[in-house]
Formats: structure tokens, C-alpha cells, sequence
């Protein structure tokens, strides 16, 4: 069986009175593709920002690789945090810097490489993403979709065990969403573990080894890709696939 | 004490009613005159005179050089070209004249001098060639209205306030309402702005004001008063006969060419060095002055106003729930008063402790008040750094102070500039208030002007549009820079 | 005219001596007194005083009724007192306070009079019983350094511009830098603030402060005066030696309590209404008055600040280019001036055509002032509606006014709320300029209880925490509001 | 023949230096469904715009039944817009409005429609798109589909000859794209005339009659959905299917 990177026990969450995520129980093993799907407000993004301490639980356990996070101090998650790896549905990419920077900033700083060898690294992830011509390049003057490929890059340069990916595609025009899905793809295909919020159910379908469908506040049903779109579990789930697949 | 004023009038009546009989007559003895010789073999006269009296006679500086003006120098100068020679003029404290009269260090004396009896008795007097007296300066057209103190009954009217004139205008205009004010502009302009319907004055003062605008008019006070203290003659050493005789001629000559009222207006153009012309251009350099203070209060102001802001929004930020309370009540507070209160306070205030001039008080109180609006500004400037920016910077591990160094800090500057710009702009406008504990700019300057020319509104004018070029010139400036910035 | 001054004193000097050594035996003839009989007889003494002349005599209001105070006063009831009769005090002039004891309508004269040989001729004098003169006041930790005018030179000191104390100093001290400052209370806040070292005044006003100010000391001037003008003494009837001899006493046992120090104190807490203390709670009322008119005239810019800043904003969106650049004109001009010119330029300005009093004009340039800015908010708040709204709006075929006004207006309205509550914010600070003109304002109101307490920075504290509690308190209320606004 | 509604000719719109509509000319008969596809910048929206003249063209004609729109002032402008119904991405409703009054205030104030009639007239409206019961509610209630529905019911209200839609479920979560859909299907239904620009290619393909590819700022390719869809004219209209439909 394979190693556990992520383990989450009975974690909820509440913002004031209103319950976000409840209960909720699961855990991520090394070379999982995960899709996370399930309507808007359902707590998708509240969960994925759990699970790397960006929101503090209201209760629960968040371990990662063993580790309990929610035990620690703000300076020991800043340190955990370099094991995994976010990209977020707005890039975030810095503004202010060039795309070369922005992917060496955090291996320079945080992990104390040598900026030559930054350089270098960030270049081969530059290719790998197939934006190796943009590294002096400023975020503003990129195509959403090279920004996002950009923010991929950006993530594994961290070398992370697990890759969190909140709607990676949902700000971007359709016809640049294919692009960012090949990354991804390609990025599965090298065994990475990955947890994807995701609306693209092509994505979900194909690449994911398991789809975990929330909706109130909690993680309704979790199956393999193929039990879950011919044969959803839940009236939940039918009633959601119903409404977004059929148009 | 005031009541000591009304006593001196009768005493000094006595005193001269027995002067001007007692001794007047023991002058003509002697036809030899030394003075009269000395000056036409040196070929020039000493006038000796206290320039601080304007305006019979006072300071004017152009040019970085001082100069006597007044009336009493235009008659020194006629009775000097009158004998043929050169006038030379020795300035000393008015105690001095009379014996440098007498010990020959100066041949006559101009200096608003009363021929009193006591006078008399050291020196000769020669006629006198001005009576002065209590005037009244009412708007030219109530010419027909007003004609001296009694059409003042019931009325609004002005003097400076614990001055002779006010007490004179309680006492002797039934049921005036008296207003009392400090400055001579402040008078002339609160009887052209109609506020009271005349300003007692003393005469050739008053003449000065009314010869350089043309909308007010001097009349008779009409006032009770001791004729003798206020007339004017020239006084030289004892046994003058002829220069007595001499002097005495061009007096007359001036009498009949009535060139007085003439020579009054001209001392009042000179006054606090006006030399010609009461046009705004005459005046640059205070204006110049003025935008030099204000600019530099306000460049000053945004330095240190930055200075103190970037520390209050620091400890803002700060992990320390103390500090940061601290932070937010002085920001509040400060920008919850207004300017004028923190000015007093910090110039009465901290004067307490040390002696500040009122520039360094200025500045002081301008960057404090500007560091609290600065320090919203860097907060709100960091604000408005997307959070998404700061979640990435934390996810990817950089600490506290790394995602501030080189994600929010850098973002939020950019975002500023424009307000920092504004802030610049406004402290221009604001530093105004720095003219209420005298610090010298533009509107302080401003107040000179009006107080030399007599003239209200122009020099507001003048201000208000200096204040706008500077305000809208910094502002186009800004935003060009601003346009630069975004498209580079 | 400043040459009579010196002159006076010689003239008084050789008056008084003869006028001592002449009169003051003639006295005694009489042992009858009808004046005594009189009062003796009524059970009440009417003393005749005119109170204009703190803090010797002078009047205060407490409850609406004024009363008179000072000094004399309290002289003037101890001499009551011994006579075990009543004391009823006349009010006159000055000048017909001798008639009135010649002919018998008061008994007593104490007011700040000084016994002159001309006024002996007509009335009798008791015992002088306070000398004044002049003082120096210094602050307390000074007092090891100056002891008199003598120390003061090359030192700076103050006294009240074109005094007789300002000419004392510049004439008597050597190389002494003399200041001169307008107002009692300003003198007092310069030497707190060691602007100056001393301040030259009248021996009785600076007692009076120096009691009233813990941290100031009042020192012998040691000018050379004449001393007979600075002598205090009761005038009575002529031929009135049972009341002159027991008022005598009571001077003598006055002088042997040395009870005018207190006397002099008390004065000093009444001056201009104070009554007892110096403690800001009892200012309260002034305080109330000034946020009272701080309010009014906040309120009243807002509101027609509001009406001015809705038609620039119209005339700004109208299709007349002409209007649209007058609009925008005004807007750029009055937000790139201080608020401060423009108040001058309304007051004095306007005030050439109409007679505006202080309040109106201020409240004129407050408005006109903020018009500026509510019509920037204004047409900010219909920018920020998303320019969708305008589109869909246009889309459905709705002209331009009934998109204004369905459309874009109610939205923009709803989003400017806040900045108007901004707005009215900062009148309530900005308003405090109007105080330059005159305006009885929290900053006025502030400036009088200074002069009133001769306190410096107590009333400026407080005037910052009224001024922050108004702005603080509207700030919640408007917050509170828009909360409620947002949710509801 | 079809009576022609809308008459495109040579249609050219600048931005300042920037040519985003190059001479463009089509026409849309009544009955027509048109979709609009291309990629993103390519000129769509501003096409739609110029089409009701909230851009004014630069050069060239338009004409709405007949009429050239371009000769007219603006107070003749206001008044054939009553004959476009416009649909935003944004939806655009009136936030200070209940839904009732978003509908019924155009018929009322342009069209002088009393406010029983006008009442009467939204209710079966919005009975149309199944929100009757939410007349009373305030836009910022209800949930993006609902909103975009009232928005259609609002145009449709002025009973235009001609709806155009621009990307009209773009701004909307997945699962409420359908619902938005459904409500245009039974519009097309019923005959009206559309032109919808759209990503949605299920839509474009099985609803409408024509697909205009735009690209480069001029129409590339108008095809029946049939043609565009199984073999597209033009290697640009290739790219981009490729792009869009293969994730
Ligand atoms: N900071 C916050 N404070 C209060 N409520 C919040 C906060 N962040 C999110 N919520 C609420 O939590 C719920 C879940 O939000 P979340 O963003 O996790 O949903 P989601 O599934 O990611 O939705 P989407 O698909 O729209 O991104 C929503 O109802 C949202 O309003
Ligand atoms: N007001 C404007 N001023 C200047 N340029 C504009 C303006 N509006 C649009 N553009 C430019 O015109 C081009 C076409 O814009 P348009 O919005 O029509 O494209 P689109 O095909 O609708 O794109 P999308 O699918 O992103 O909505 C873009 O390059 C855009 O930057
Ligand atoms: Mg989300
Ligand atoms: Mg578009």
C-alpha cells in the first residue's frame, strides 16, 4: 500500500456561526489523483486551504506525512508548507517580478539555493511547462493560460510532495484551458500526488483516480472516476451531474 | 494708568501758557550765528532724527539698503536745498537729539518734535510747520454724511484697540459703538469692507492711508484736545538766528505750496518698504518668500510625515497587541482634530519644555498630522495588495518578513505613489495654518502685503492663485508621472 | 505722540512737589464732618467708582448680572465694615466721580485714583494705600537668575506692543531684545513657553496673573518712575476728617494684614467672568458654545455644501461645454486652495459689496468650499455605477434622463452616503479656521478661555478632545449606519 | 425568403489606432439563431455592440429592418433600441430594483405601458423563465441562473424583434449554466430571432442555424453548425475547435 502523505479526521471548519466543512474524514496517498467536484459554495476551496493550514481548523486533525499541523506554530507550518505545492484559480503570480523570480523566490529564500542554481531549475521547469522562452517575461504581459503554467512551475519548484490545485482553469478563457490540463496531465503521468478542484469533468473522468463529490459542508461520496459518472452513489451527485453535463 | 492721560493734558497746557510767554522773547539777542556759518563753509547740513516714527520719519529698505524717508526728511531736504547745500542725515535714539544739538554733532532736529517749553529752554524752535491732530477716515461716499466726530453718534467706527484714539472715540462720541483692532490694515480694511463706518487716527497717518486708496477719504476728528502737543516745528542749537530765519522761509514756502499732504503720501508709499506703487508685481518677493516657506514647509512635512507614518503603519502591523493599539488611537485621533488645535498644542505645548520657533513648531505639527494620514495610506496600500498575493507568498513558505519584502511592500509602494501625491498636495493647501503662529508663509505673507498697501483683496487674490499654479501644477506632474509609471 | 512721554514725567515731578508741600496742610481746619454725620445716620456709604479699569475696579457677569469687583472693591468693603455700615456702590465716568463727591452723591471715591494736587484743590485724599508702578513677571525657576529690569540685558522680554511698558523696556534695559505682543494672556503664554524671559507689566495685572499662575513670579521692575503717578489713594468730600481719619485706620490696618495681595488675587480669578477657579469644567460653557457653532456651522456647509455640490456635478455632466469647463473650473480651483484664503477672500472680499457679518461669510466659504468636494463625490459616486447599469439601461430604450434618475442616480446616492458622512468629518475640523475671522468657534472659544485663565495648553487639551469626541462619535454613528445600510 | 432584420455592411471599428472590427459584413433574417464563436479578443463583444449602437462604428452600415441606424441621432437611437433585447454576461440587472420592477420599468416609461399591464405582463414572463415567485425579490438574492433568467425576461418584456445574447452563461458556476440554457432553447423555439455569442458549443451546435467564426477583428467563416462543426472552412477555425473541444 502506499505511503499517506495527507491525513484529515473528522476536520470542520466554521466561519462565525455558518458550519463550511463538517466532519469531514479523508486522506491522500502518495501518487493519488484526486478530483474534488461538487457545486458552488459546496466548501471546496475551504477544504483544499485546510489541508495546508491557509485556513486554521475549527476543529480536527490535518497531518501531513504524519506530522499533525494543526499542533504547530505559525513558524513550523511555514516550514511544512514547502512540501506542498498550491496553485490557485487567480495564478497569484507576483506582479512584480519576472517569471524567472517568480519560481526562483521561494527556492532562494525559503530553501536557501544558490540563485545559479535557481536559475537553472526554474529554467528546466520553464520548459517543462513549454514557456521556456518567457522567463524575463512580466506575469502582466502572459495569456492566462501561460500564467497558470507559470504558477505550476512556480509550485514545483519546491520539489513538493503533494500538488492542492483550487479550479486551476475556471478563471481562463476555453480555449486556453486545454493547455493548463496537458500540464497537468503530463504532471499525473510522473507520479505526482495531486488534489484538484476541479469543474472540468473531462479532467475529472480521465486522469483522477478517485473523485470526492462535496456538497454541504461535507464529503458526500468518494469513488473511482468510473463508478462516479455511470453510476453515482448519492441523489446529490446525480442531481449535480444532471445539471452539468446535460446542456 | 489711563487716568494720568486727561491730568497731563492740563498740566501741559500750564506748563507751555507759561513757556511761550516766558522765553520766546530772548532769542533775538545775538545776529551772530556759528551753525549757519559751519554748515555754508562745510557746504552740507547734519539732520539729526529717531526714523522710527512713521510716518514723519522711518526705515525703508530696497535693495538691502536702509534709507530715511517721511515728511519730516522731504522738509529737511527742502530746508537743506533752500541754504544751498547738501543734506546729511545722523540717526540717534530721540533722547540723544537735543544734545547733539547742543554740542554741535547735528544741525537741526526733524523728528516730530513738539517746541515744548522745557525744549525751549536748551534749544531754538523754528516755526511750526505741521499740526497734527485725531482724524477721522471714513468711505468716500459717505462724504456727505459724516463730517467729524459728532455725525458719529450711535454710530459703527474704529480705532485700534487701547490706543489713544479708542479711548478718545468712547469718550467723546456719545454712544459710538467702538470697535477696537489691532492693525492698521485690519482698520482701513474693516472700514472699506463697510463692517464700521469710520477709523480714528491720528492725522498724518491717517492722511497716508487715505492718499493711497483712492476709496477713503480723511476728515477733521473735531476732537477736544491740547492744541500744543501736536504740532511739529524744527528744532536747532540755541542762537540760530539765522538759520532760524532761513528755515523759517522755506516753512513758509511749503505752507503756501501746501506740499505737506504731498510728501505724507509719499512716506506712505514708502512705508514697510513700499517704494512706488501698491501693485501686486512691486510685492514679488514676499509672494516669493511666501511659496518658498510653504513649499519647503510642505516638502519637509511629507519627508518627515513619511518618515512617521511608515513607523505607525509598522507597528500597526505589528504582533503587539499594545503597539498596535497605540498606532490606531494616535492615527484616530490625530485625524479626528483639526490641524489648528495640534498646531497650538505643539507650539504652547511642547514650548512648555523647550523653546521651539514657530517654523520648527510648524513642521513639527504638519509632519505629525501628515504621518497619521500617511500612515492609512501605506495601510491601505498594503490592503490593497490582492490577499491572493499573500496566500501564494505563504503557501510557497516565505516567511513573514520575506512576503513583505518582496511581495506586499514592493505592490503596495506602486499602489501609493498617487496617494502619497495627493497627501503632498494637500499639506501645501494645509500648511497655511502655520501663518497663525507666525511662520512666514504664503499667507502670512500675504497679511504683510495687505497691511503695506492698504489693500484688502488683491494680495487673497494673488495667494489663491499662487496656491492653485503650485497645486495644479503638482498634481498635473503627478498624474503625468502617474501615466509614465503604468504604461512603462 | 511717544515724545510726550518722557517729557510728562518731568512736568508731573516738578507739579507734584510743589502741589504736596503746598496743599496737604490746609486740611485739618475743620473737626466737623457732615459727610461722616451722613452716613453714619443712612447706615450706608456710597462709594463712587468706575469699573472699567481691572483689576483696581472693574465688573464681571456671573448669572446674567453683573457686579463690580477688583481691588478698590474690596477696600472699599473693609471701610465699610469698620464704619459698621453698609456699602452702596455708583457707577459713573470716570471724570464725574469728583463732581459726584463734591456734591454729595457718593461719599467715597476709590478708583484707581491718584491723589494729584490738581484733584486736592477740590476733594480730600486719605492715606495712599497701594503704590504701583511697574513688574517684571518671570517664570519661578528664574528667580535666582533675574532680580530686576537690570538683569534683563541682552535678554529678551515682552511687553504689550506700543505700551508704556514697551517703551520702558526698549528705553531702560539695554540691548534688551523687547517683543511685542497684542494680548495679556499671549504675553503670559510667551514667557510660559520661554519665548521671552520676562514680561514688563503694570505692578497689579501682573500680581494678579502671578496669583493666578503658579509657575510665574512677579519681580520689582526697578524702573525709574515718577513715583506720585503710581500711588493709589480714597477721595471724599472736602473737609472730612472723621471719615478721612477712620478710613486711614482701616488703610493702616489693611497695610498691617497686608491683605492687598489677596485682594488683588481675587481680582485676578474674576477677571472677564472668572469667578473662582481656572479649571476647565468651569468653562464649560464656552466650550458648549463653541462645539454649539462648530456644529452649526458644519451642518449648515454640509447641507448647502450638498445643494452647490449637486449643480457643479449636474453643470459637469450637462451638454454645454461651456458650463461642463466652468463646472470642472471651479471644482479644480477651490479643492487646489487652502479653505483658508478662500474665508479671507469671501470675508473681505464679498464684504466690499455687502456688510457680511463673521458667521454668515464663514458659513459662505464653508460651503462654497465644500461644494467642491461633494460635487467630486458626487461624480464619483456616478462613476462608480457599474457602466453596465448604463448600458442595459440604454439597451432597453430608456433616454438619458430616466436612466439618471431610475438607474444611475439611486445607486450613486447609496454609495456616496459614506463619503458625504467623510465629508462632513472633515467640515467639522475645517471649520475651525473660520475662528481667523472672528467666528465664535471651538478654536475662538479656546483662544478666550486662554486669555480668560491665562492658561495655555488646558483649553487647547480640551478643545482637541471635544473636537476628536465630535469627529469620533459621527464617524461611529456613520459606520454604524452604513453597516446597518449594507445588511438591511 | 425570410424578411431580413439586421444588415451588416462593411462594418469597421477602431479604437483609437487599434482596428478591432475590420469591414465586416452579414445579415441576420428573422428566425435566425446565430452563434458567435471565436476566441477570446477577437472583436465579439464589440461586434454585439455595434450592433444596437452602443458603440458607435466607425465606418460602415447598420441597419435594423431597413433603417441605417448609423444616420440617426441619439433620441432616434433610444427609440429602436426598443426592437434589440440585449443580454450581458454580467446580467446587469437593476440592484436597486425587486425583480418586478427590473422588468416593467422600460415597458412603463418607454413604451407607456400602464403598471397594471406592464405588472401583468412580467409576471407571465417571468412565469416563462420559472421564477414566479421570486417578482418581489431583490437581484442580489438570487443566485447567478436566476439572475441571467430575469435579465431575459427583461428584454423580452419590450417585445424586441431580435435578442442578442453575449456570453450569456460565461459569468455563471457550471451547474447553473443549464437552466440559462434552456430558457434560450425555448426562446428559439418559439421563434425568435437570436444572435448569441457563446462558448457553449453544445448550444451553438445543436440550436442554431448559422455559426460565425470570428477571428482577427472580420467574421472568418459562416457556416450551418453541421458544416462548421464536422468540417471547418478555414485552418483558424480548426485551431481553435481543437483547442476547445479536446481537453
Ligand atoms: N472568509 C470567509 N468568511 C466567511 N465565509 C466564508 C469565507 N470564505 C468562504 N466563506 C463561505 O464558505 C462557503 C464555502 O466557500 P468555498 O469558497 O469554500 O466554496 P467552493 O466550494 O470553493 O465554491 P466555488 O466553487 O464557488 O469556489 C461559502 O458559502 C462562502 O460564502
Ligand atoms: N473601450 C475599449 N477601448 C479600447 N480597446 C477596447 C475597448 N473595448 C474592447 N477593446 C479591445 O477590443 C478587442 C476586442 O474586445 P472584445 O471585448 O470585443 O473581444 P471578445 O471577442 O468579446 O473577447 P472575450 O471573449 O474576452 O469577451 C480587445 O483587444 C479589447 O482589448
Ligand atoms: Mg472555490
Ligand atoms: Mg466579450
Amino acid at each position: 500500500m502506499a505511503k499517506e502523505i495527507i491525513k484529515i479526521e473528522n476536520l470542520t471548519k466554521k466561519y462565525g456561526k455558518n458550519t463550511i466543512l463538517k466532519d469531514i474524514s479523508a486522506e491522500v496517498k502518495d501518487g493519488d489523483i484526486i478530483s474534488v467536484i461538487g457545486p458552488s459554495g459546496a466548501g471546496k476551496s475551504t477544504f483544499l486551504r485546510c489541508l495546508t493550514l491557509l485556513e486554521k481548523p475549527t476543529a480536527g486533525v490535518v497531518s501531513l506525512e504524519g506530522e499533525d499541523l494543526t499542533k504547530k506554530t505559525q513558524k513550523e507550518i511555514e516550514h511544512v508548507r514547502e512540501k506542498v505545492g498550491m496553485v490557485f484559480q487567480n495564478f497569484n503570480l507576483f506582479p512584480n517580478m519576472t517569471v524567472l523570480k517568480n519560481i526562483t523566490l521561494a527556492p532562494i529564500r525559503v530553501k536557501g539555493l544558490s540563485e545559479a542554481k535557481a536559475n537553472q531549475q526554474a529554467l528546466s521547469l520553464l520548459d517543462q511547462v513549454g514557456l521556456s522562452d518567457k522567463a524575463e517575461a512580466y506575469p502582466d504581459n502572459l495569456s492566462g493560460g501561460q500564467r497558470q503554467r507559470v504558477a505550476i512551475a512556480r509550485a514545483l519548484a519546491m520539489k513538493p510532495d503533494v500538488m492542492l490545485f483550487d479550479e486551476p482553469t475556471s478563471a481562463l478563457d476555453p480555449e486556453m484551458v486545454g493547455e493548463v490540463l496537458d500540464v497537468m496531465r503530463q504532471l499525473a503521468k510522473s507520479g505526482m500526488t495531486m488534489v484538484v478542484v476541479t469543474h472540468e469533468m473531462g479532467f475529472a473522468q480521465s486522469v483522477s483516480n478517485q473523485i470526492w463529490f462535496m456538497e454541504n459542508a461535507g464529503i458526500q461520496e468518494k469513488s473511482t472516476p468510473e463508478e462516479f459518472f455511470s453510476n453515482p452513489k448519492t441523489d446529490r451527485a446525480k442531481e449535480f451531474l444532471s445539471k452539468i453535463l446535460v446542456k | 494708568m489711563k487716568k494720568i492721560y486727561k491730568f497731563i493734558m492740563l498740566a501741559l497746557l500750564a506748563i507751555t501758557v507759561f513757556a511761550t510767554s516766558g522765553f520766546t522773547t530772548s532769542i533775538k539777542a545775538d545776529q551772530k550765528d556759528v551753525t549757519y556759518d559751519r554748515i555754508m563753509k562745510r557746504g552740507y547740513i547734519v539732520l539729526g532724527t529717531s526714523p522710527d516714527y512713521a510716518p514723519y520719519e522711518f526705515q525703508t529698505t530696497s535693495n538691502n539698503k536702509s534709507k530715511d524717508v517721511g515728511m519730516d526728511i522731504s522738509v529737511a531736504k527742502d530746508i537743506a536745498d533752500d541754504l544751498g547745500v547738501k543734506l546729511k542725515i545722523k540717526n540717534m535714539d530721540f533722547d540723544s537729539l537735543l544734545v547733539a544739538l547742543q554740542t554741535g554733532k547735528v544741525d537741526m532736529v526733524l523728528s516730530g518734535m513738539n517746541p515744548s517749553a522745557a525744549r525751549r529752554k536748551s534749544v531754538d524752535f523754528s516755526d511750526v510747520y505741521y499740526k497734527g491732530g485725531q482724524s477721522i477716515l471714513i468711505n468716500k461716499k459717505d462724504a456727505g454724511i459724516y463730517k467729524n466726530k459728532d455725525s458719529f453718534k450711535h454710530k459703527k467706527i474704529a480705532a485700534q484697540t487701547g490706543s489713544i484714539q479708542y479711548n478718545l472715540a468712547k469718550k467723546q462720541i456719545d454712544g459710538a459703538k467702538v470697535s477696537g483692532i489691532q492693525k492698521g490694515a485690519d482698520l482701513i480694511l474693516a472700514l472699506q469692507t463697510n463692517k464700521v463706518e469710520g477709523v480714528v487716527m491720528e492725522k498724518p497717518t491717517a492722511e497716508a492711508y487715505a492718499a493711497n486708496n483712492s476709496g477713503i477719504k480723511v476728515i477733521q476728528g473735531g476732537f477736544t484736545l491740547n492744541d500744543d502737543e501736536t504740532s511739529t516745528a524744527v528744532a536747532m542749537p540755541k542762537n540760530s538766528p539765522v538759520l532760524r530765519k532761513k528755515i523759517n522761509t522755506t516753512i513758509s514756502k511749503i505752507k503756501a505750496k501746501n506740499l505737506l499732504p504731498q510728501y505724507l503720501k509719499e512716506a506712505g508709499t514708502y512705508l514697510k518698504g513700499n517704494t512706488v506703487n501698491t501693485s501686486m508685481i512691486h510685492y514679488w518677493k514676499y509672494f516669493a518668500m511666501g511659496v518658498g516657506y510653504t513649499i519647503l514647509i510642505s516638502i519637509l512635512g511629507v519627508i518627515f510625515g513619511f518618515i512617521t507614518g511608515t513607523l505607525l503603519a509598522l507597528l500597526r502591523l505589528s504582533d503587539n497587541k499594545v503597539l498596535r493599539g497605540l498606532s490606531a488611537a494616535y492615527v484616530e485621533f490625530v485625524r479626528g482634530t483639526p490641524l489648528m488645535v495640534q498646531l497650538m498644542f505643539v507650539y504652547f505645548g511642547l514650548g512648555l519644555f523647550v523653546n521651539l520657533p514657530a517654523l520648527t513648531a510648524g513642521i513639527i505639527a504638519v509632519s505629525l498630522n501628515s504621518g497619521a494620514y500617511v500612515a492609512e495610506v501605506i495601510r491601505g496600500g498594503i490592503n490593497s495588495v490582492d490577499d491572493g498575493q499573500r496566500e501564494a507568498a505563504e503557501s510557497l513558505g516565505l516567511n513573514k518578513r520575506d512576503r513583505m519584502r518582496f511581495v506586499i511592500m514592493p505592490q503596495a509602494l506602486k499602489n501609493i505613489w498617487p496617494a502619497l501625491g495627493n497627501e503632498f498636495i494637500s499639506l501645501i493647501k494645509e500648511s497655511s495654518i502655520v501663518s497663525i503662529i507666525g511662520v512666514t508663509d504664503l499667507i502670512y505673507q500675504l497679511k504683510i502685503v495687505q497691511s503695506d498697501t492698504y489693500r484688502g483683496v488683491a494680495p487673497i487674490v494673488v495667494a489663491m492663485i499662487l496656491y492653485f499654479v503650485m497645486t495644479f501644477s503638482l498634481s498635473r506632474l503627478l498624474k503625468f508621472y502617474e501615466r509614465k509609471f503604468n504604461n512603462g
